[in-house]
Order: structure tokens, then C-alpha cells, then sequence
């Protein structure tokens, strides 16, 4: 994570894209174990923006996620323990197990938490950025959120007052094109999503969200407008969902994305394309990316490890925190 | 977990056994056939999962200006079908959860519950809108709520919960009909319920309780699941010789009183059961009508089953008691009726008692939801 | 109203704004009897979007207001006497007295349905308009709102869906400045209110809403196009409103519009400028504007006595429909 | 008209009267001044007309950063509200009519609900809504609602109806103190209502219900403006010496039973009184809490009033029966208490009737509201 305006470190940033995909995978193949029991959805294809974005953030930036949010934590530095125990309902995962995987926290990050009704955390990110402006703190605030969530009402309510009271939160669209299996075409006019946002009178940047340079560099330009008080920024970044909206599946079968093959997602796969730079301008050699994944492979398994270990939350202490002190 | 199959059968011939989702499928494609005003709304509708398969052939059959994916817009979607409504159409809007609903009730509550009120009569909403509760499998606070009371609070809304397939299709089949907006509210874990439903179009009113079993001991009046979890508690209490009456409200607004008075006019024990939360809800108001007019013959307090005053947590460890069930029932209505306390609880709970996971509806099922 | 693409009829025009500000007048005159016991709030200044939008339509098309309707009612050609009877709440009404001024309806008219929550109306719009591309019949549907409704959610939603569904449906922005007392630039950024429709998808025009000949000329064309299934469409209108918010008086003595004077409204007044016009292009004599406001008084002052002479609504009827059978 | 004077007096110097809006005016501007983190928002709380008056003179003493006009956007501010309360402010929004607030259930519930507990204590929000009740001079069925009953369904929220000035001020600056949600729910007509109230700041818990006044014959548990039409009644009654214990509720959500219960002990006679509707409403939550803990104390059956089961209409001559009032309750009280039939019931309706038109709170007030 840096503060100033982003020359980019693309080691980080793969890194930063490696633990995302390794994380998920480990999930995805561990979940028909049927330990983890609630709903997950996987951002397997979509690691660029998390990592780009995050990237040009401080801890005291906050971030805010949706639904599928596993990639907006680990980017922000979530504690990928707390995260994994969450997802198996322990006691020490990050809401002690209140949330599960659609409901993530850790605000010693700055990640400020995601919820699954979608729109739901929007204009929360609007009043914590408003927070900063009010306190005179130069720090940012930040949501991720889907295509689909751009239909939301909520959403340009937000932008609206966002960009009325000149806050410095920054709005990132991903956009995959999919709202559960249902296309943008259905759901939306032919027109830019961003142009609305910019209608809104937002600063508006689109990228190739699978190119995580180019989101980190993108975002470092947001981040630091924001920053100097140029007020709320949109990005909007087009990627590809490689699994089924929800679950740890393939479901190419389904035949609502009938292009939509294996090579498809390879030549999207935003890993693959950073490792080629890295090879080429970086003279990575295979052995370094032997060692990252080595090192990120015993970084989740220990997140496994630590929460088989984790004691479950007792029964009787479901009723807590209904009411704060 | 409880029996899987309630037994409506009727005598005639084209019946044959099918689950609570196929009874709703069935429902809307035989109505749009018919009836050409009918459209279907949602998101999910017309995707490859059509609603966990209840929308599934739809927009085959009837086209995509009848069977219409939706943008994620409850609010104004729901103001849309309103307006279809006024105009002559006859739309089915669904939420997949009925957290969902919660960003429309601006349109709900203000708009379809008094239009037809306030312009006089001159106009009528038929719209039916419905919404799945979860629960299990980690839902967690925002996808398990149980909300009819909300709904059942607001005159000019009518709102069901049927528990049978073959209450399914006909009262789904009668909230199309229905000139008013009903909010039809399916708990997600009756969809693998089996049970006898007709091939052709039948009603089945909205406003009135069915009595699904008879007894002498003790009134249950019952929403949705928490009948089948009735239904299992009653069935091993009988062996006992407790004789339980369960009275399946199906429908929450109006609430048909009547079978509940007369019930406790025989037994003079009331117990209710909702699947949502007890302050403010159907549960207190079927206690409050019942004191209202019977309470001469009530003999102790009613008593009621609900969720506990809390949101529903995420991790099945947590959960793990949340959800009462037929076990919390036997105890409850052995409360009631023991006085001598002669009964064997203990035996009778071991007899009711989940052996699988209880996030889960069945042992069969494979997560995620 | 006109079926095709407008020719101003400027007489008709001076004829549908001088009847709706003279029933204005009228209430407000008489509000202070306290019989009419409703809130009502005047659209007197703004008369000419009224006006010269509905000239535009034919009886099948539809068109939705919202809390200040007296002026999208009429210029619809809804039953004078039936909205005044309403606001007296007299059983005559158009609702029965069940809605008040608030609550207008004349389905004969063409006029569906006025409601007071902001925004309430516009998806309703919206659904009437599907049903007209759905029935394929080539009518519209319309929607008056003003510039604080724009801020509300839902109104993005319905823009979102018309433009999905290139539906019929014209959404006529009454932009006075205002929302109760608060004026724009305490709500929403400085940006073009039609940039966001624009980026939405929608047709877009902007025009002088004291100028009854732009409105009609501009809405001529917008309807047309949305006739010709080149789907919604989108008007703003500046305008003025003369009154305070609700009530029947002015309210310069509150001081939150500084500048405006009497003179500012007269500046503004759109009818003044169609009585210029008419006198000179249409060659109008003093005596004919004192025929048609001989006409004009009469018409309502027949609705006041209309409604007195109509019967009060039973309290028992009070339950009545609130269910259909 | 009852009384508009409630005397909460307590013996300190620094007491005078003041209405109901002056002492929720009051405790904004006192609780902004010592504590920077508050801040109030909503449509018309900066406008020369303040939102009738409570808003009075914020903005010019706190700027507008603190006392902020908002778009029309009730989903979305309630939304930043929230972000705000997560972020160390504690914000005031305010809605005019509780029925816009149906717009911003989703965040209400969703997310200030449950944010608490979801993530396990960590965030909290400390968010007050203030929502006020319109009445009368048609405010029709849009404007009119009293909806505290969907709000109190929900736990995570807590629900407060004050009804003097005392309480409006001590339970205002305990709602801004408190770390939950809190829905400040103000009926109108309560606005010009007098009382003593004290300069400072004070507390009046949000958990507790108040005896206004002691009584042996019967229990009548209220809320908000009932409370006043209560008085009312109760007056003539005290006259026929019928004693009437009127317990003001307060609280909606979490409800105060004990002094129901304690109360109904004595009398064996409960009369609950809402401002809203009955179907799955507080009343009914009373009744059913009552019949569950203080069965055996009951001689009758409990009765409620509340409104009737339609939306309000516009028209004053249809409205004219809508609100329930002192006579309402002076017939529904005898009907109960008078098994002889010897009270002077007309003369005592009479007494309490009012002379003037009921769409007005009192004969001096010109509208438009
Ligand atoms: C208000 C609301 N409506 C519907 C849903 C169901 N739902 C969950 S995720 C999702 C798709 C959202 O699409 P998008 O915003 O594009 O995010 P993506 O899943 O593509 O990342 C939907 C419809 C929900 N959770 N909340
Ligand atoms: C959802 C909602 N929020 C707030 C209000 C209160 N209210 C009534 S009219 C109005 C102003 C609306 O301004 P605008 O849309 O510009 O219309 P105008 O009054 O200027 O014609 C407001 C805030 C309401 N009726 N509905
Ligand atoms: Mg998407
Ligand atoms: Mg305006």
C-alpha cells in the first residue's frame, strides 16, 4: 500500500492478485466438504482490481465491499486468518462468525465491511468519506461494488451527494457483465455506465479491469484527486467472472455465456498476463515465482490450519450484540 | 427432520404427487396460458436457475415481454408492475429473498396498498409479489428474514403463506386472480415438499385456515414450515395420547380466526407458531384476537413459538438453535397439557430430534443455496 | 390536444394556462375560509408546461403528477368541477373526497393518477407506458415532476428501465430551483439535471418553461418520438414558482429567495408573454381577453359552486375500498 | 380537546413551560453544543420553517457542516447517516412524515439493524431518526401514517414515542447518547402541547414506561398522542369515581411490561390505546405480553383501540370517525368497568366531546399544516 501518487510495483501488485486466486482456489476446492457453510462468492478472474485499487490505499483509507468480497479484504490487507475462520463459521473469524463470507470486517485494515444486499454499503462508504472531509483528514474512502449495482436507486442517490458535498470517496464499478446469470443487455440501455457517472458530475476513469497496471494506475490518478480535495471519483473496469455467480463451480454448462470457453478466460486471466511482464521486463525466472507461490501456499493453508484449530462460537452467545452498549 | 409430504389429497383422478416448487411452476405457466395479461418479473426469471426451477419453461413458452429478467431496481420494478397493473396487465413480480422487498415497500406500502383506496375504487393493483424466506446454510442477517408481519400490518395489502404444494398452486393461482396486491410469501424450505396437487386449475381461497389435523387437547394455529414441524411434533405426542388440532393459517392478512376460536373453544390451550420474530408480529396479534373473543374459554395463557429476538447469525454453530422446531414444540405444548407430568418429554424429543445438520432441510442437500 | 406533430395553437394554449391560474387563484383566495381542508400546493408561475406539454397528447395517452397537480390535471382536461369538489372533500370528487388535493385522478381524461410521495408516480409511469409498447398501441405516457424528485432513487431506476425497454414514456421535469425551501444548489452538484438523463439513454430537451410556445414545440417533439417507438424522452423546464411551497400565499417575507421580487415574477409570468403575443401576432383585443376571462371565471367559479352544492361523503363509506373485489 | 398541559413538574429552579417542539429544539441545540460529533439532517432542517420550528436556530449556531439540508434521497442519506455513525458522528436525520422513511427501510433494517451484531460488535451506530406523525387537515393516506408498529418488529432497532415535553427532551438526549439506532417517532399534535421542563440537560431512559396517572379500576397502557385523549377520559371517569391507571408506554421498542403487568394485578382490567393500526401492531404485542405473564390476574378480556383497519382519507367528513378519542375511550372504559350500567355515559362523552372540528388539534390552528 503506498500514499503517494502510484509508481507502480507490479511484484506488489502480483502478489497482491497470487494470494486472492490461491485463497479461492483452496476454497473452492475445499468446499464441497460441506464445512463451509454459507453461501460464497468467488472473485477467481476479477483479483486485478482488488489489487490495483488497494494498492494506491493507506490503512486509514477504509474500504467498503458487497457480496463478493474476498478480494476486496485480502487486498486491504484483511487478516486472511479471520477471514478464512469466518468463512467456516469459528469463533475467531473476523465477525465471530456472525457473518460468514458474504459479511467481512477488520477495521484494524481499514476494511470497513461488506454486506450482501446489493447496494447496501454504498452510500455507508459516502458517509465515511463525508467523515474525513468533515475532520479535515486527507484520507479516502472506497467501494467496490457490481454492474448490477449500478441499477440500484441507492447508488446514484449517492453519487449525487457525493458529488454535492464534494467527498472523497471513490466509486469502482466492476464490471463483469453478469448480474447472477443475467447479462447487462438485459438490464441495462446501451449506453456507458461511467458516462452516467460522469453525468452525476463524478471524475470518471475506465480501464481493462483484468490489467491490474493499468487499474493501479487508474486508480492511483482517483486516489490522489480524491485526496486533494477534487471530490468523488468513479472507476469503472471491465473483467470476467470465471465461476458461477455463487458456489465453487465451473459453470460453463449452464450455457448462459456460450463463448465463453477455458481459453477465454486464459487469455483474460489477469495473473497470467502480469507474470508475463513480470518474466519479461522483471527477469523473473521460474524459480521466484516458485518461491511466491510456496510462500502464498503456506500463507492459506495456515489460514486453513488456523481455522480447523479455531473453537466454534457457543450457541448461547447468538443473541449478543443485538444491542451495543 | 419432520415427514416430508402433507396429504391433501383430493379424490380426483389427474392428481399425482409433485414438490411445493413444481406446484408454483405449475401454477403461473397454467395461469399465463390462460390469461394473456399475466406477465412474470424478477430477476432470475428467465436465467438457467428460474427461481430454483419454480419460473423454469416460462419464458420458453410465453417469450421474454412476458417472462422479463429485471434490473436490480426493487423499488422502482415494483412501481412499474404497479403501473401495469393499473393498465390492464396482471403482473407476478419476484424477489429471491424477501430481504429484497425491504427497498420497495415505499411502493408497496404507499402506493399498491392505497391506490385503489384513495382514487375511489377507480383503479385496482393486481399484483402479486413473490418473496422466498431463507434460511440455512449460512444466510445470515440480510437473506433469512421472515417478514410477513411487516406486510400484515398495512391495510389494502393481503399476504399468504401457503404450506402445502397443493395450497401452492391453488392460492397462487387465486393471488392471480385477485384484483388487490397480495404478497405471497414461500419458505424456501418447503420447495422439496412433496404432496398430491391436481394437473388442472383449481382456488383455493386467501382468506381462510385449514385444519390440518383434528384433536381435542390443544389449538396450534401454524404458518408455513413451522406446520411441518407441527405436523411431526403432533404425530408423536398422538402416540401419547395427546390430541393435537393444527390450524394452518396460510394466510396472515386477513387472518381467519374463526377455526382458531372455535379450536380453542374445544380445548382451551392455544399455542402459535410463526417462522418470524415475536415482538410486533402475527404471533401476539393471533394471541390478541383470541383474548379478544374466547377468552372464556381459554384455560392458561396461549403461549407462542417464534424466532428469537435477534437477527439470524451466519455460522451453523450459532444458528444451531435459532430456528425452533418440532423438538421445541413437544416441550411447549407438553408444558401445556402435562400438568401431572406424566409424559415421557425426553423420549418424545429424541423421537423428533434432527439427526442432520440443522441448517440444512434435508440430509439429502448439498450446499451452497 | 393534438394528435400529430404540433402546430402551436397559441389561443388554446393562453386558454389551458389562464384556466389553470385562474382556479388557482380562486383557492388561494378562498383557502383562508378554511374549508378547504387539505394542503394544496399551487403551480401558479409554472402553468405553462402544463399547458404546453399536454396540447401535445390525445385522450388515450396518460399523464401522472405529483403533489402540485391541479395544473397537469386540467391542462389533461380532467373535470374541473371533480378536482375542485376533491379539494372541498366532498363526495362529487374526484376521489370521493378520499384524496384531496393531493390525490387527483380523471381516468375519462387521460389523467392516471397524481400521489404526494416524491418519485411515487414515476415508475407507474413508466409501467403504463410498457403497457402501451406491450399492447402495441401508439400512445405515451407522462410524468410531471419537479427537480427534487430527480434526486430520489427510484427516479434512476425508472429511467434505467424505460431506456432498457425504449418505453413510450415522456418524464417532464418542472424545475423551479426548489424543493420546499431549499433551493438546488443545496442538492445537487452543479451539472445539467437533462446530462444525467442524457447518459441514461433518454431523449433529452431543455427549454424556457415560462415560454408556453417552447414547451409545446419542444414536447411536440419529444412525443413524437416516443410515438414513433423511439423510446422515453426526457423534458426539463426552468421554472418559477410564485408561492411558498404549500399554502395559498406568498412568501417573500421568509426571505430564502432574495432576489425575488414582484416584479421578478412578472418578468416571468408565462402568460404574460402569450398575452403579448397574442396581441401582437394574433391581433387579440383587450376585448378578447376579457371574453375568454369572462369564460374563464365563470367555468370556475361554477366548480366552487359545484362543489357546495354537492353532498359530504358518508363517515361510514371511510372503509370502502380498501380492498378490490 | 383534552388538556394541553401534561404536569411532569419537578421541584428544581431552572423549570418553565415550554411546548413539546421548543423541548425538542432545546435538545439539539443543547446536545450539539457539547458534543461536536453531532450532527442533524434532513429535508428542511436548515429552512426558514425548521422542520415546524425544532430545528430553529441550528444551523445559525453550528454551521452548515453540522445542520445539513439533504437531497430528496431517503435510502441513500439513511445509508450515509449510517457510514457517518460508523465513523465516530452521531447523526440526527429527520423525516417530516414517518411515511417517507418507508423509503429507507432497507438501510434501516439491513443495515443500522444489524451492523452491531453482524460484525460482532465492532462497528456500532449511533443514528437517530426522527420521524413525525401527521394528522388531520387532510393529510390523507400518504401524510398520515403512524408506523411504529414495523419498526418495533426489528431487533437492533429501538422505537420511542414521547408524549410530553419533559420526556420529548430527556428521551431526545438519551437517544443521541445511545450507541443503537434510535426511531424518534413525534406525533404532531403533540408540537404545541405544554410543560414544565427543566434548562439543562436531563435523561428519561428509553426503556421505561411512565404512570401519568395512578389509578385502581382499570389499566390503560398508551402511546404518544393517545396518552393525551387518555388524560382526558380519565378525567371525567375520576369524577364518577372510576380510577383509571394510565401508563404511557414511551417505549416501543424494548416495551416496559412491569408496570403493565404490576398494574393489571391490581385491576384486572387492560385497555391498550395505539395511534396506529391493530393487525400485528404494538397493541396487540401488549395484549399478547400481558395474557402470557399476567393471565390469572385478568377479570376480562383486554381491549385495544386503535385505528380502524383502512388507510386515512383526505376528506374531513370521511376522516371525522378515523381518530379514535377521549369519547372513544370513555365508552370503551365504561363498557368494561360498568357491569351495572349505572354511569352517566352520555353526560360523560358530552364533557369530553369536542366542539371543534376533529381534522385540527385545537380551535385556534389555521391551516394548511
Ligand atoms: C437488493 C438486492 N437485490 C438482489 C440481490 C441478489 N443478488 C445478489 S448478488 C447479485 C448480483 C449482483 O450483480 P453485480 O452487482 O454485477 O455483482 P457481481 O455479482 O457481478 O459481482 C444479486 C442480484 C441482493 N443481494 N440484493
Ligand atoms: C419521498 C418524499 N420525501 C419528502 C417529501 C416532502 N415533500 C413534498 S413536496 C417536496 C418538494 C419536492 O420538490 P420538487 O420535486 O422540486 O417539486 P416542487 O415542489 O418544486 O414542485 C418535498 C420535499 C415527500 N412528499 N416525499
Ligand atoms: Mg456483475
Ligand atoms: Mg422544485
Amino acid at each position: 500500500m503506498k500514499t503517494e501518487e502510484s509508481t507502480i510495483d507490479l511484484p506488489a501488485l502480483y502478489h497482491s492478485m497470487l494470494r486472492i486466486r490461491r485463497a479461492e482456489e483452496a476454497i473452492a476446492n475445499r468446499y464441497h466438504e460441506q464445512e463451509m457453510r454459507c453461501p460464497v462468492h468467488l472473485c477467481i478472474g476479477e483479483e486485478a482490481i482488488s489489487a490495483g485499487v488497494c494498492a494506491n490505499l493507506t490503512t486509514p483509507d477504509v474500504v467498503f465491499g458487497n457480496h463478493r468480497s474476498h478480494g476486496h479484504y485480502m487486498a486491504k490487507g484483511g487478516d486472511l486468518n479471520a477471514m478464512m475462520a469466518e468463512i467456516y463459521g469459528k469463533a475467531t473469524g473476523c465477525c465471530g462468525g456472525r457473518g460468514g463470507s458474504m459479511h467481512l470486517i477488520d477495521n484494524a485494515a481499514g476494511f470497513s465491511g461488506a454486506v450482501p444486499i446489493v447496494g447496501g454499503t454504498v452510500p455507508l462508504a459516502v458517509g465515511a468519506g463525508w467523515s474525513f472531509k468533515l475532520k479535515q483528514e486527507e484520507h479516502v474512502s472506497v467501494v467496490f461494488f457490481g454492474d448490477g449495482c449500478f441499477e440500484e436507486g441507492v447508488l446514484h442517490e449517492s453519487m449525487n451527494f457525493a458529488a454535492l458535498k464534494n467527498i472523497p470517496t471513490i466509486f469502482v464499478c466492476e464490471n463483469n457483465g453478469m448480474s447472477v446469470y443475467t447479462p447487462l443487455a438485459e438490464r441495462q440501455p446501451i449506453r456507458s455506465i461511467s458516462g452516467v457517472a460522469k453525468a452525476h458530475g463524478l471524475g470518471v476513469y475506465t480501464g481493462d479491469g483484468n490489467d491490474v497496471v493499468e487499474v493501479a494506475h487508474l486508480a492511483g490518478e482517483a486516489v490522489a484527486k480524491a485526496r486533494r480535495g477534487e471530490g468523488p471519483q468513479f472507476l469503472e473496469f471491465k473483467t470476467y467472472r470465471w465461476l458461477g455467480h455463487v458456489g465453487h463451480e465451473f459453470d460453463d454448462d449452464l450455457g448462459y455465456r456460450p463463448n465463453e470457453t477455458p481459453k477465454f478466460r486464459e487469455d483474460r486471466c489477469p495473473l497470467k498476463r502480469a507474470a508475463e511482464e513480470l518474466t519479461q521486463k522483471f527477469g523473473w525466472s521460474q524459480k521466484d515465482f516458485a518461491t511466491l507461490e510456496e510462500n502464498v501456499k503456506a500463507e492459506v493453508e495456515a489460514s486453513f490450519q488456523f481455522s480447523f484449530a479455531s473453537p466454534d462460537p457457543k450457541p448461547q452467545t447468538s443473541g449478543d450484540f443485538t444491542y451495543a452498549q | 427432520m419432520p415427514s416430508s409430504t402433507i396429504d391433501n389429497a383430493s379424490t380426483e383422478k389427474n392428481i399425482r404427487e409433485i414438490n411445493f416448487g413444481e406446484a408454483l411452476q405449475e401454477a403461473q405457466y397454467q395461469a399465463m396460458e390462460s390469461d394473456k395479461s399475466i406477465m412474470v418479473i424478477g430477476e432470475g426469471v428467465a436465467d438457467p436457475k428460474s427461481i430454483f426451477r419454480t419460473t423454469e419453461g416460462l419464458v420458453e413458452k410465453f417469450g421474454p415481454d412476458r417472462v422479463t429478467e429485471m434490473p436490480l431496481a426493487e423499488n422502482g420494478m415494483t412501481g412499474v408492475c404497479i403501473g401495469l397493473a393499473t393498465s390492464g396487465f396482471r403482473p407476478i413480480l419476484v424477489h429471491q429473498r424477501i430481504d429484497f422487498a425491504l427497498l420497495s415497500l415505499d411502493q408497496l406500502i404507499n402506493n399498491a396498498a392505497k391506490l385503489h383506496y384513495v382514487f375511489n375504487g377507480q383503479v385496482t393493483v393486481p399484483l402479486v409479489v413473490r418473496m422466498l424466506i431463507g434460511r440455512g446454510w449460512g444466510q445470515g442477517p440480510q437473506h433469512a428474514q421472515s417478514l410477513q408481519s411487516l406486510f400484515a400490518h398495512i391495510p389494502g395489502l393481503k399476504v399468504v403463506m401457503p404450506t402445502t404444494p397443493y395450497d401452492a398452486k391453488g392460492m397462487l393461482l387465486s393471488a392471480i386472480k385477485d384484483n388487490n396486491p397480495v404478497m405471497f410469501i414461500e419458505h424456501r424450505w418447503l420447495y422439496n415438499l412433496k404432496g398430491d396437487v391436481p394437473k388442472e386449475q383449481y382456488l383455493v381461497p386467501l382468506d381462510k385456515a385449514s385444519i390440518v389435523k383434528k384433536g381435542s387437547h390443544i389449538t396450534v394455529a401454524t404458518f408455513s414450515h413451522m406446520t411441518i414441524e407441527a405436523i411431526a411434533a403432533a404425530q408423536v405426542l398422538a402416540e401419547h395420547g395427546v390430541e393435537v388440532e393444527i390450524i394452518d393459517m396460510r394466510s396472515v392478512r386477513p387472518l381467519d380466526m374463526d377455526p382458531v376460536l372455535a379450536s380453542v373453544e374445544k380445548t382451551g390451550l392455544l399455542m402459535v407458531l410463526d417462522t418470524g420474530w415475536a415482538s410486533c408480529g402475527v404471533s401476539g396479534e393471533i394471541m390478541a384476537r383470541t383474548v379478544e373473543n374466547a377468552f372464556q374459554y381459554l384455560k392458561k395463557p396461549p403461549m407462542r413459538i417464534t424466532l428469537p429476538d435477534h437477527p439470524a447469525p451466519t455460522s451453523k454453530h450459532l444458528a444451531d438453535d435459532y430456528y425452533p422446531d418440532a423438538e421445541t414444540i413437544v416441550k411447549a405444548i407438553v408444558s401445556l397439557v402435562d400438568d401431572e407430568q406424566k409424559l415421557p418429554t425426553q423420549e418424545m424429543c429424541k423421537r423428533v430430534r434432527r439427526t442432520s445438520l440443522r441448517d440444512i432441510p434435508n440430509p439429502a442437500y448439498v450446499g451452497p443455496f
